[in-house]
């Protein structure tokens, strides 16, 4: 009874968000920044109550349950409703939303009142917590649809609150349009892999008549492999877009345009992962297939070491980041692909702890450095304020004496990324390298090259931001964030550091929490020897990371160490491996000829010429027949005489 | 019997005659005075038919209104006569042409489909009688009469309103109703 | 007495000369008398038809079609006039277009 | 239809003919006498005694007038107006019974032309077709004065024609015929001029206006036209519209003694049919007095009155008295 009544409180979780939302949307002009700030956070934390709540009650009542809202589609066969799942898969991923959300929140209250007044713009504060607490609904019906529709609504919101976050300073960026571009970028190359899940999920209820998960879960045991073969690879195309895998990952880079807050809860914490849960959720599927199941690894693997060599050459603080979580997305997709489904969510949530927090720090780094450019920006011309980019680590150095708060954390996060024992990214890593090894091992050997160029180049981030001398003013006169700031950064920092004892190896708390929803999923063990080569392995990125950039210490505004002694390889990561330059020549340059092709040869000339020809056949044939409508009442007596004769001769001659 | 067939034949060519001259006439007032020859002449036609009612009828509506508006129009307007001259070219010769056309079928029809020897019997004294006619008008065929007389007072309506044209607008014009002076 | 033919055809006569008048005068009223010859071109049948049946519905249908007659040239007379009004002409081919 | 019924029709259409005639031309002198009297005058008295001879020496006169076509005059219809006016002048008394049967020379002779079953029928086509020689003479002088009087007459006469019709409906739906010999013959008791007197009004202003007699004589109302529709004519052919003109006169005052004041009939009538004519002419003599008063007696009524007076007043009261009849005949039939 009490269980049910906690079930109850599921479509609370989406409903409160929408309450706030609405409320800023209609009155958030008079309430103020921080009225805007407490509502938008209270209803994220509210909703993290709710989750808390459900899980609760599922810690008691494993099964999963449907909680019913209301009638959504009702044509014939089809009946979907509105109606919320609570099981532990989706409970674990409200918990990971809500939480780190709200914490995001209360960070963004104290961000976004810099940034607003730092870009110029103090009225879009309300806008950013509108499209926050939007992200929030549509996530949280993403993670808690009962059917692959709602899902997909979760889904196209979520990519709209990304399209509408990144391109949040639309009027900035290169030329003005760059954070426009980015966002649209984004947009479009989601739309590709939305068109695969939506190719899915027109197959699953063709072929099974319905997009309930439990319905299509038992027919698709009794279904054709190839069938469920092609389902499920259209379903990871649409992962692959989501969740930034080669060969869709792309946009994720450019999304880092978008505020700092942005970048943390949205491409880092929770909506990149929405890939790795739809794999998660559809494991039924998935597992009917091994070709599939393979696919997906390879792709996860291939995309995590891809992604890590990319991040070893780029100098800015975010993007570096925006690569290292491809990097780690692929590390999830590749454990999902190996059927490792808890240790893929595992490293979700650790991942979501860490990159969070990684995210907001460099947040905190930023805007130290935007403060103290504006302070040496004293006496200085005005237009040459913004010469300095503050998010390049170029022009950084040397500020953990003065942003300490900030370095602990950062450095937290930085270990735990990295995989360094007892951290929390250690057990969630570990967990996926030994899937790896004990089931493919070629992956396993990608996947620790990964972890070590992970380990590196975080190492390579520290040193260069930390440590060493201060390379600008700005970064001389940084000063440490206020405590709007930095508390939520402890919070996660104490999260990411402990994150490990949610599936402590022997324990698995997570694996038997989740096997109320993936009780097909084998349990990993832990294997002590792949633990201690993936520790040694990220120490050794780390120490390298050390010999190239802190201990020499790196000169002002020089080139990087690296680049001299690797020459074009570097070069190569530091242009990305070309491949927006690839894609544009390969796929947009051809497209764009096409189109062109079309829009003027076929369209202007062939489709309008004949549409005109049309027009202009029909009018001059009305001109020709207008000349019997000459208003001469007798021609008309005479037509209809005509008419009569014909009549009577016809009556004569039958 | 002889004599009625010489009643016929002469006031059938009569009437012929009479059709012909209003369609020749150049005279507008001629075409009237013809047609009203003409509609006499038939109700002649319609004494010998058994229709005594029906031909006076005819006199009294025909010949001594419709025809009596016609011709007061005509004066009125002073339009006995137009001016030369035939806009549509070709419009005429084909009129004609298919007219030919239109009664050589009729004709044809006539010779063909029609019974020569089918005979007028003689109607009984009473059978057109204003009596006869009215007994059936009034007891079967009540409703279309009750139309008949709402569609001419509609008709009378609508002639009135027609052509009191001038003085209606003025009056109009003086309360201010038409829009053209509001435009001004 | 007389074959019902002989009515037939003078009646076809009277038609076609009507149809003539109609299609071939320029003076809306020879136009509009022409238009009553059919008519009685058709009554003429009617009373014809109502005699050889010997059913008086014949010539009922001649005495609505005169009534009917009388309200269509008081309204037709009544819009000639207006016409004329306004082209200061009853030609027929003078009311080539709308405007008035 | 032996040879001695032609016989007798001819006979009785040529006494009809030659009554109208002779009597329109001693109506004139009643006219010109009586008027006289009215205007305390003497009027003519040097042709024959009392001037009874005076007809006669117009008539001489008219013959000898000379005879003036208009230049663009159409002469055919110019020719062809009096004939048509004098036509339906003369053969609409057809219909009106002079009496019932007399026997002369041992034969039965009725004294009626022809009692058809549809008489008043009859009296209102002829009337409706009498117009046309009006008209047709005012616009074939080519004279805007006589185009104007034909005008008018054919207005005038379309109107009044109406009120005519309904008033000579009354007559019929009491005696529930159409035939005058037995509307004459239902009026034994009591004439219809008593029950229906609105009735009879209605019917003698109608009838003034039908034959356009004074105060109703617009078309050829001198003052405004000239002499109206028979300005351009001279001659025998004005004389033709004059004789019509008091042949009418004669006319309409026979229907209407037949149709309201019992025709023929009289004191002992029943027992001396051959009083039936001298009753009829006395009724006759009596109307034409009272037109020849009226017209000595009141002005000429201005036209647009005359219209308005026709449609707002005469037809609505016409129309009414109809229906208030046929409702107490119903009533009291049924």
């Amino acid at each position: 009874m009490e269980n049910n009544l906690l079930f109850s409180l599921a479509p609370w979780a989406v409903l409160l968000p929408v309450f706030g939302l609405l409320l800023n949307l209609v009155f958030g002009k008079r309430l103020g920044e921080k009225g805007i700030g407490l509502i938008a956070s209270l209803a994220t934390g509210l909703a993290f109550l709710v989750s808390v709540l459900l899980a609760i009650a599922l810690s008691r009542h494993p099964e999963a349950t449907v909680v019913p809202l209301a009638d959504w589609i009702t044509v014939g066969q089809l009946n979907l409703a509105w109606a919320f799942r609570v099981d532990t898969l989706s409970v674990t991923m409200m918990l990971a939303v809500t939480g780190v959300g709200t914490l995001i929140h209360v960070y963004a209250t104290g961000y976004m009142h810099k940034d607003v007044r730092h870009q110029g713009d103090p009225g879009s504060y309300r806008r950013f917590f509108v499209y926050f607490n939007l992200f929030i609904v549509a996530m949280l019906l993403l993670v808690s649809a009962n059917n692959y529709l709602m899902l997909f609504v979760g889904w196209e919101g979520v990519g709209l609150c990304s399209y509408l976050l990144i391109g949040f300073w639309f009027n900035k960026g290169a030329e003005g349009i760059g954070n426009a571009r980015a966002a649209k970028k984004a947009f479009v190359v989601n739309r590709i892999g939305d068109f695969g899940l939506l190719i899915a999920i027109f197959l699953l209820f063709w072929n099974f008549g319905t997009l309930e998960f439990d319905g299509i879960f038992a027919a698709a045991a009794k279904a054709a492999p190839a069938l469920v073969l092609v389902i499920t690879l259209f379903m990871l195309l649409g992962v692959t877009g989501k969740s930034a895998q080669l060969p869709l990952y792309v946009w994720l880079p450019d999304a880092m345009a978008g505020p700092t807050p942005v970048s943390a809860l949205i491409h880092a914490a929770t909506m990149v992962t929405a890939g790795v849960y739809l794999i998660a959720r559809s494991s039924p599927l998935y597992i009917q297939v091994p070709a599939a199941q393979m696919t997906v690894a390879w792709v996860g693997a291939l995309t995590a070491l891809f992604a890590a060599t990319i991040a070893v050459g780029q100098y800015d603080i975010k993007k570096v980041l925006a690569y290292s979580t491809i990097s780690q997305l692929g590390f999830m997709v590749a454990a999902v692909g190996m059927g490792a489904y808890v240790a893929g969510m595992f490293h979700l949530v650790t991942h979501a702890f860490f990159k969070a927090l990684l995210f907001l720090a460099a947040g905190s780094v930023i805007m130290g450095m935007e403060h103290g450019e504006e302070q040496s920006a004293h006496g200085r011309a005005p237009g040459d304020a913004h010469s300095l980019d503050p998010q390049d680590m170029r022009n950084m150095g040397g500020l953990q004496g003065r942003m300490r708060t900030t370095f602990w954390v950062y450095l937290a996060g930085a270990l735990a990324l990295s995989g360094i024992a007892p951290l929390s990214g250690f057990f969630s890593k570990d967990e996926i390298l030994a899937a790896a090894f004990r089931n493919m091992p070629v992956l396993f050997i990608l996947l620790l090259a990964a972890a070590f160029l992970t380990a590196f180049y975080m190492g390579r981030q520290i040193f260069m931001v930390f440590f060493g001398k201060a390379r600008s003013a700005a970064a001389e006169q940084a000063h440490e964030s206020p405590p709007v700031i930095t508390v939520p950064l402890i919070i996660l920092a104490v999260l990411s550091v402990v994150g490990g004892a949610l599936n402590l190896p022997g324990v698995h708390s997570l694996g038997h929490w989740l096997e109320g929803s993936l009780a097909h999923t084998p349990t990993v063990e832990f294997i002590a020897g792949v633990a201690l080569l993936s520790l040694a392995v990220a120490l050794a990125g780390l120490f390298l990371a050390w010999m190239v950039y802190g201990q020499r210490r790196m000169p002002f505004k020089d080139t990087d160490p690296l680049a001299r002694s690797l020459g074009g390889l570097f070069t190569a990561v530091y242009n990305k491996w070309w491949v927006d330059e690839l894609y544009q020549a390969v796929i947009l340059r051809p497209y764009q000829q096409l189109s062109d092709l079309l829009a003027r040869t076929v369209d202007m000339g062939w489709i309008d010429g004949t549409v005109n020809g049309l027009g202009s056949a029909a009018r001059s044939f009305a001109g020709q027949l207008r000349r019997l409508e000459n208003g001469y009442v007798r021609s008309y007596a005479l037509t209809i005489f005509l008419g009569v004769v014909a009549i009577m001769a016809y009556l004569f001659f039958r | 019997m002889l004599i009625t067939y010489l009643i016929f034949g002469v006031f059938g060519l009569v009437v012929a005659a009479s059709a012909l001259g209003m369609l020749l006439s150049r005279n507008a007032v001629y075409s009237a005075l013809f047609l009203v020859l003409n509609f006499a002449t038939v109700a002649v036609l319609y004494l010998i038919l058994g229709a005594p009612f029906i031909a006076l009828v005819q006199i009294t509506v025909y010949a001594g209104s419709i025809m009596v508006l016609f011709l007061f129009v005509i004066m009125l307007l002073g339009a006995e006569k137009m001016p030369p001259g035939e806009p549509l070219r070709g419009h005429r010769w084909l009129a004609i042409v298919f007219g030919l056309v239109f009664l050589a079928e009729l004709v044809l029809f006539l010779i063909y489909r029609g019974g020569m020897q089918a005979v007028v019997n003689a109607p009984s004294l009473e059978f057109g009688s204003p009596a006869a006619v009215g007994m059936m008008l009034f007891q079967k065929y009540t409703l279309p009469f009750e139309v008949t007389g709402f569609i001419l007072v509609v008709a009378t309506v609508g002639a009135i309103l027609f052509t009191r044209g001038e003085g209606f607008k003025s009056r109009k014009r003086t309360l201010g109703i038409t829009s053209g002076d509001k435009a001004e | 007495m007389i074959p019902i033919d002989y009515f037939v055809g003078l009646s076809v006569l009277m038609f076609v000369v009507g149809i003539a008048g109609v299609l071939l005068r320029r003076n809306a009223l020879v136009v509009f008398m022409s238009l009553e010859l059919i008519l009685n071109a058709a009554n003429l049948l009617f009373v014809a038809f109502a005699a050889y049946y010997e059913l008086l519905a014949g010539q009922l249908f001649v005495f609505f079609v005169m009534t009917v007659a009388a309200a269509e040239v008081a309204v037709g007379l009544a819009l000639i006039v207006e016409i004329f009004r306004a082209k200061k002409s009853i030609d027929v081919d003078q009311m080539s277009s709308m405007k008035g | 239809m032996d040879g001695t019924m032609i016989l007798e029709w001819l006979i009785k259409s040529l006494i009809l003919i030659l009554t109208m005639t002779v009597g329109f031309a001693y109506v004139t002198l009643y006219e010109r006498k009586l008027l006289a009297r009215i205007q305390v005058r003497i009027g003519p008295n040097r042709a024959g005694p009392f001037g009874v001879l005076q007809p006669v020496a117009d008539g001489i006169k008219l013959i000898f007038k000379e005879e003036l076509t208009p230049t663009n005059a159409d002469k055919l219809i110019f020719i062809l107006a009096p004939v048509l006016t004098v036509i339906p002048a003369l053969i609409i008394g057809a219909v009106v019974p002079w009496g019932t049967e007399v026997s002369i020379f041992g034969r039965v002779v009725k004294l009626y032309l022809a009692d058809i079953n549809i008489g008043v029928l009859y009296l209102m086509a002829v009337t409706s077709i009498s117009v046309y020689g009006l008209a047709l003479a005012g616009w074939s002088s080519n004279n805007k004065y006589a185009t104007l009087g034909g005008l008018r007459a054919m207005a005038q006469m379309i109107s009044y024609e109406l009120a005519l019709g309904f008033a000579m409906i009354v007559p019929v739906m009491m005696a529930g015929s159409m035939s005058l010999v037995d509307i004459v013959e239902s009026q034994k008791s009591i004439w219809f001029a008593v029950v229906q007197p609105l009735a009879f009004v209605i019917y003698f202003i109608a009838a003034l206006a039908e034959i356009n007699r004074s105060p109703f004589d617009m078309p050829e109302a001198e003052q405004e036209l000239t002499a109206g529709y028979h300005t351009e004519y001279s001659g025998m052919k004005f004389a033709l519209f004059f004789m019509a003109e008091y042949i009418k006169m004669i006319a309409i005052s026979m229907i209407g003694a037949s149709l309201f004041l019992g025709g023929y009939r009289g004191p002992f009538i029943d027992l001396y049919p051959a009083l039936g004519p001298l009753y009829l002419f006395i009724k006759v003599v009596v109307i034409l007095f009272v037109i020849i008063w009226i017209r000595a007696t009141l002005p000429r009524i201005r036209y647009d009155r005359l219209m308005q007076f026709g449609w707002k007043i005469l037809f609505p009261l016409a129309l009414l008295n109809v229906f208030i009849t046929a409702v107490v005949l119903v009533w009291a039939g049924g």
